[in-house]
């Protein structure tokens, strides 16, 4: 790509780490001491509703408090960062409703997840300072060639409320990897989405993953897409995570089955393993 | 210290007119919703109506009847505002609105028609520069008042849960509106209502308080408590499901113009009632609203727009403040008193004071 | 449908202006080529040139209120400007960032006090000795006006951006209100100056007669007339650059997805400050020109009342609107001259003229042609013409 | 040079600019009243060495953009010769520019004047100059402590200047010196301060409202002592500011004059009052007293006018005008009329009186006649 002066962090990929994290609203207590040390790659992670994905996500992203233990992204601790400095340290994420501006296009929404990656301020874009002119081009073509990977080239400049809401969530997804996150959070990515854009947006993430060492932690309840996507799975229940690991292992693991999965997935499991490119 | 306690006296009578402004802008908020920028102009309307009625030159009519027919002028006046104007803006019928342009330009293309023709950026197509016999202006008006009725219901959209901006600007229109109608019908000069008790005092220790304060505060502490009552019975709460939930609220079967009908007609009325006494303690003007309606603003945000007791005080407070920082520190100081007390609270308290406020935002 | 796509895709990889990214998307909105695809800098770049020499073309002479041959219709059309460039700024408040802010009548005060305290002359240093009743408000710092504007400007916009930081804690009507008080509160200070601001030599009570800045000796009313366009220039150019680049989508982020700023990097007060700011910049820059054109500034002016009609200005011309404040101002003026010898029946006017908008024109009068295009009968015109000349 | 053509022999257009809405309408029509009165008579007279005269009017509300635009629409589009009358202390200098760079002359009781403007001819004493004729009689009156009530704005400033001045010629001592805000009626904090003081003498520069709200603020304190206001804030000779009071409150309110009581019994003034009365034009409905002020002054501009012998350029209109100080314009109702040269020399007028108000007789009775504040 002929972007690579943005990768600014992509080098040496931190492990994403939580250590013994608690949150609790109030009362109720939704995540009780989770420990998990995601790897770079595709990370799965699911559960009932309400089992505490998403306040995880939220977690990393600042959104919510852990009350106790912590979140380390390599060796900084998340509580010392604000929200925007977690983006500077490469952290992104998506969300189960895409939060896009409707009246704007698509160029533009993709383009606002590269604001920590611009150097020259408004006062040169008021001037119209040719090096300002010429970052914000370069950074379109980024954005640009991010949307052709998912085949929404063609749609850049229309306004992004007409497109489709799958497309519009890969719309997100594009906007959170144009950041050149070193860790991304995919909140169901693929709900919502058609065969045919599962398929764009599963080939072009492993696309990036393959290049760069991104870890990449999705959060999904096509359990089969999770399954062919990611090496290790954590499931999380009550806030807890009840097991992890390979697919075949957590498909198999009679707690999951008992809290998640439903009895009789077993047997219906394996034959959906059986094509793995089926999504 | 006597000097003290008058200027808190003082104080208290000039915050029960903020605190009545106040209540009635929040009645009116909690029921339906509308940061009523007009309210302190409809309140004078009706105090004028009061004085024209007992003081006037044309009719002298004893005071109390005055008061009745005035305060019941405000609170049907508050009913029409809400009728015609709020009710396509909070999703209700537009079809009143679309009745009353009508008639009203009917109303006045007769007149041109008749005399001065219309107006001057069509005056030059032949035929329309007026000066027909009344018959023919009559026809003339009368053939194009259903064009502006089906205008009007085409035109005018319902909106369903408008924010507060449209509805602000809509009442600060309508404030315009009425000053000039004010204006025109009373005519431009500060006038004193007498009431049976202006001008007399009496003395506790050596503060001397005078009757129509006494009246203001009394009323504006009756009023409040009244109001506080009214809210705990049926309509009351009625009146908060809607503000809080409109479509649920009339899933629930709950008549949601008849009781936006009667907060805007409670609203009038208190409104009413402060400019009343207001003009009786000082002087009746076509400025004294514009000064008033921020202040009742400032009160109603001290109770976070939902909160009568939170209103009251409120005002209470702001008044109080001005008279003592007037009396004590300088009188330059006091006109900015109020302004500081809320930009102060609301840098400490963003949802305001009460409790009650932190459950909704506004 | 995506055929037309591909058609497309081929012109801009002919077209060796556009730019693309290496395998020939286009990277900005493809314009139409040649004239068509400029046609909005055209029309403005025309519009603002024909208003510079309005004063020597009086192609408006029938028209008494706007007649630019008089100093009467010069006068009222530097009020028009002024007005619509604090109405650009409001735009950039209001309808583009979506912020309830309501000091702008103190900012535009502001820019008016400024502007005189600073350029007016050094005389009359001592409150008790000089005859200030005889010369009003002639003390001052002595500073050329050119140098005074901008820095007034740039305070001002410091100021406003102070004013805004209770947008990042407030929510909408909260926000109004504070905001409101605020600038009331700037008026009073103002008008406290006859005691406060004495050190600063100013010292006539609160009227102050504005020194006038004549450019290249063009007499009072031409140069008001062109700062005033000035004024309205620069902010309008401002806005556009701005609204149609990155700082506009932050804006826009920050006011529809407000809650995704985080995790993308924006900080949502800064962008709100920065609205604020802005606008600010606009209003004591518009509050300066009129100052110009008025001659004399007096706190009553700058109450409430004058954000009303900025308001009346928006609203009318169109909430967010590019032209909408200019349109605005000019219907708002010319009610306000038409019906100058009734100003009973001027207030009810304008006050009914705001309803009336409010309700059936929520978009202003900038928004007429797009509802005209969009309106049932005249597509259905559109199309019998297009059978027509097929047919034919 | 507009008019001119017009000119000799013709028909001469003299404008004004006055408030006829808002808080100051009573005022501003009366003032109108009292032009349209006196153009209506020297018309019937057969007007001056054949002029007869058209008197142009606009509604400003005391607001500048009104006034401003007001005075150039009066230049250009209606071409009056000059300025009659028009008033307002709030907005008027933001006409100075246009009336200088259109060399029209200006005739009126404006305060404040500029002494540097050619145009303009201040035919009244300044407010100031009230003022002091006030405290003069205050002190004549054995006061020793003067408080000061304005509103935050010029008239408050002039007050207080007044005081200022007077001070050092009568070494009394200024015991409070408190503001109202324009167009509120809180007065009581400023009331309870004066009342604390206790001053013998309370000079207010305040609306008619607000001195009514004071007056009855004091009353009901029990307290009493020497209250007057300049001519416009105490409507002397009238009941506009009396009429928002309890009467015995007024009993014993001093108001400046500018201009004789409506109700002196001298031969100009009968004459005025029957006009008056039989009068049925524009400002009809205004408060006399003020229409009894512009009658006097557009008096002494048609006296101006006869001694220009014809020839009615501007550079005319000054040179004879600035003599005036040699052999002044003696109009029986106001103080005698010597305009001088630059500077300072357009302050034509000088000198006031005093009137009281006694509820009793509901009327006003002058206690001092016209003379120049003590120095």
């Amino acid at each position: 790509m002929s972007t690579q002066e943005y990768s600014g962090n992509t080098s040496s990929t931190p492990p994403l780490t939580l250590d013994d994290l608690h949150v609790a609203f109030g009362g109720n207590r939704v995540l009780e001491g989770v420990n998990i040390e995601f790897a770079p790659g595709f990370n799965g992670l699911i559960g009932p509703n309400g089992a505490g994905k998403t306040t995880i996500f939220n977690v990393l992203s600042g959104y919510v408090k852990a009350s106790s233990g912590r979140a380390l992204l390599g060796d900084t601790d998340l509580d010392t960062l604000k929200q925007t400095g977690r983006v500077r340290n490469g952290i992104c994420r998506t969300f189960q409703s895409p939060k896009l501006i409707l009246d704007a296009t698509v160029m533009e929404n993709v383009l606002l997840g590269m604001h920590t990656a611009f150097k020259y301020g408004h006062a040169s874009e008021l001037i119209r300072f040719p090096a300002q002119r010429k970052e914000e081009t370069r950074a379109r073509e980024k954005c640009m060639d991010m949307l052709e990977e998912f085949g929404l080239a063609e749609d850049a400049h229309k306004e992004t409320g007409d497109l489709s809401l799958g497309s519009q969530k890969i719309v997100e997804v594009c906007r959170a990897l144009v950041g050149d996150p070193s860790v991304l959070l995919l909140d169901e990515p693929a709900a919502g989405l058609g065969a045919d854009d599962v398929t764009i947006l599963l080939k072009g993430l492993r696309r990036i993953v393959e290049e760069s060492d991104l870890c990449l932690v999705i959060i999904e309840h096509d359990l089969d897409l999770v399954t062919t996507m990611c090496p290790i799975i954590y499931v999380l229940h009550f806030g807890q995570i009840i097991s992890q690991g390979s697919p075949a292992e957590i498909t198999s693991d009679p707690a999951v089955i008992e809290a998640y999965l439903g009895s009789g997935y077993a047997e219906g499991g394996d034959d959906t393993q059986g094509e793995p490119n089926a999504t | 210290m006597s000097d003290l306690l008058q200027q808190i006296v003082a104080g208290l009578e000039a915050g029960s007119y903020y605190a009545l402004i106040g209540l009635a802008i929040v009645v009116v908020m909690k029921s339906t919703d509308v940061p009523n920028f007009a309210q302190a102009e409809m309140g004078l309307m009706a105090a004028y109506m009061c004085w024209w009625l007992a003081d006037g030159d044309e009719i002298g009519w004893p005071f109390w009847l005055a008061i009745l027919v005035g305060f019941a002028f405000a609170a049907v006046f508050g009913a029409l505002v809400q009728f015609f104007l709020i009710r396509p803006l909070t999703g209700l019928s537009n079809q009143p609105l679309a009745i009353l342009a009508a008639i009203s330009l009917g109303y006045a293309l007769i007149d041109l028609f008749q005399d001065n023709g219309l107006p001057f950026f069509i005056d030059w197509i032949p035929g329309l520069g007026g000066g027909y016999p009344l018959g023919v202006s009559l026809v003339l008006a009368i053939l194009s008042v259903p064009l502006v009725y089906i205008f009007m219901k085409k035109f005018v959209k319902k909106m369903d849960n408008v924010d507060h901006f449209p509805l602000l600007l809509l009442t600060i229109g309508l404030t315009f509106a009425l000053g000039s109608l004010i204006e025109i019908f009373f005519g431009n000069q500060p006038q004193k209502f007498n009431t049976p008790w202006s001008g007399n005092i009496f003395n506790i220790g050596d503060t001397r308080i005078g009757y129509d304060q006494v009246v203001s505060i009394g009323m504006g502490l009756a009023i409040a408590i009244g109001l506080a009552i009214f809210f705990r019975s049926k309509w009351g709460v009625r009146m908060r499901a809607i503000a809080e939930d409109g479509t649920t609220a009339r899933l629930l079967g709950i008549n949601a113009g008849v009781i936006s009908l009667l907060a805007w007609a409670i609203g009038g009325l208190v409104a009413g009632a402060a400019m009343t006494l207001k003009g009786g303690s000082t002087v009746l003007e076509l400025g004294s609203a514009e000064g008033l309606i921020l202040k009742g603003f400032i009160a109603a945000v001290l109770g976070g727009f939902v909160s009568l007791p939170g209103t009251f005080i409120g005002g209470m407070v702001v008044g109080v403040a001005e008279a003592v920082a007037g009396g004590q520190i300088s009188t330059s100081l006091q006109p900015t008193m109020a302004l500081l007390i809320v930009v102060i609270v609301l840098f400490l308290y963003p949802d305001g004071l009460t409790r009650e406020a932190k459950l909704r935002e506004v | 449908m995506a055929l037309l796509e591909k058609r497309n895709l081929e012109r801009y990889r002919t077209l060796a202006s556009v730019k693309t990214n290496s395998s020939g998307f286009p990277l900005y909105p493809p314009k139409a080529s040649g004239i068509k695809g400029q046609r909005r800098l055209i029309t403005s770049t025309g519009i603002f040139v024909i208003l510079a020499f309005l004063p020597w073309l009086p192609i408006l002479g029938w028209f008494t209120i706007f007649n630019p041959a008089t100093n009467y219709g010069l006068g009222n059309i530097a009020y028009v400007f002024a007005y619509a460039a604090a109405g650009v700024g409001f735009n950039l408040l209001i309808g583009y960032s979506g912020t309830l802010g309501l000091a702008h009548a103190g900012i535009f005060a502001l820019g008016a006090y400024g502007t005189a305290i600073l350029s007016a002359p050094q005389e009359c240093l001592d409150y008790d000795t000089c005859e200030t009743i005889i010369r009003p408000a002639v003390a001052g710092y002595g500073w050329p006006f050119l140098v005074a504007l901008p820095v007034v400007c740039i305070v001002a916009a410091l100021i406003g951006a102070l004013v805004g930081f209770p947008a990042a804690r407030l929510k909408g009507f909260y926000l109004a209100i504070a905001t409101l008080a605020l600038g009331e509160l700037i008026v009073k200070l103002i008008s406290l100056d006859a005691k406060l601001w004495s050190g600063l030599k100013t010292n006539s009570g609160t009227g102050k007669q504005v020194p006038i800045f004549e450019l290249f000796g063009s007499g009072q009313l031409k140069s008001a007339y062109f700062i005033s366009l000035a004024s309205l220039i620069i902010t309008f150019v401002a806005y556009v650059i701005y609204t149609e680049n990155r700082l506009g989508r932050t804006l826009k982020a920050v006011r529809d997805i407000e809650i995704a700023t985080g995790p993308l990097g924006i900080s949502g007060t800064y962008y709100k400050l920065v609205a604020f700011g802005l606008s600010s910049f606009a209003a004591a820059f518009a509050g300066a020109a009129w100052a110009q054109n008025s001659a004399f500034v007096n706190p009553t002016s700058f109450r409430t009342r004058l954000l009303v009609f900025l308001l009346v200005v928006l609203i009318l011309g169109g909430l967010g609107k590019l032209w909408g404040p200019l349109i605005g101002a000019f219907v708002f003026v010319y009610l306000r001259q038409e019906f100058q010898d009734q100003q009973k029946l001027l207030f009810f006017l304008i006050g009914v003229a705001l309803m009336l908008a409010i309700l059936l024109l929520p978009e202003g009068f900038a928004s007429l042609p797009d509802r005209m295009r969009d309106s049932r009968w005249v597509q259905d015109l559109r199309r019998r013409f297009k059978s027509a000349k097929v047919s034919s | 040079m507009p008019g001119l053509e017009k000119g000799v022999g013709g028909t001469i257009k003299i404008g004004t600019s006055q408030p006829f809405t808002g808080r100051a309408a009573v005022a501003g029509e009366a003032l109108l009243g009292g032009l349209q009165m006196a153009v209506d008579e020297i018309n019937a007279a057969g007007g001056i060495d054949g002029c007869d005269f058209i008197l142009a009017w606009e509604d400003d509300r005391y607001e500048i953009e009104q006034m401003v635009t007001n005075v150039r629409k009066l230049i250009d589009v209606d071409k009056v010769w000059g300025f009659v009358g028009t008033a307002g202390s709030q907005a008027i200098p933001s006409t100075y520019p246009a009336i200088e760079g259109a060399g029209t002359p200006l005739w009126g009781p404006i305060s404040p004047a500029n002494q540097d403007i050619k145009e303009i001819y201040l035919t009244n004493p300044t407010r100031t100059e009230q003022g002091k004729i006030c405290i003069d009689y205050f002190v004549s009156q054995g006061a020793e402590t003067i408080a000061v009530i304005g509103q935050d704005n010029e008239m408050g400033v002039e007050a207080l200047a007044a005081a200022k001045a007077q001070e050092s010629v009568h070494g009394y001592e200024i015991v409070a010196e408190e503001e109202i805000e324009v167009l509120s009626d809180v007065v009581a904090p400023a009331v309870l301060a004066v009342i604390e003081s206790g001053a013998d003498g309370v000079l207010t520069a305040l609306d008619n409202a607000q001195n009514g709200l004071v007056l009855s603020g004091f009353h009901e304190a029990g307290y009493n002592p020497l209250v007057c206001s300049d001519a416009g804030s105490a409507g002397a000779g009238g009941i506009n500011t009396v009429s928002l009071t309890e009467p015995e409150a007024a009993d014993g309110y001093l108001g400046a004059l500018q201009v004789a009581l409506p109700d002196t019994d001298s031969e100009f003034v009968n004459n005025w009052r029957a006009g008056w009365e039989a009068y049925d034009g524009p400002g009809k409905d205004g408060a006399p007293n003020f229409s009894l002020q512009t009658y006097s002054i557009i008096q002494a501009f048609f006296v101006l006018w006869d001694r220009l012998d014809g020839n009615y350029t501007y550079e005319n209109f000054h040179a004879v005008a600035e003599t005036l100080v040699d052999d002044p314009i003696l109009i029986p109702s106001i103080p005698p009329i010597a305009c001088g040269p630059l500077p300072g020399g357009h302050q034509c007028a000088s000198g006031a009186g005093v009137a009281v108000y006694s509820s009793a007789t509901e009327s006003w009775t002058q206690v001092k006649a016209f003379e120049q504040p003590a120095s």
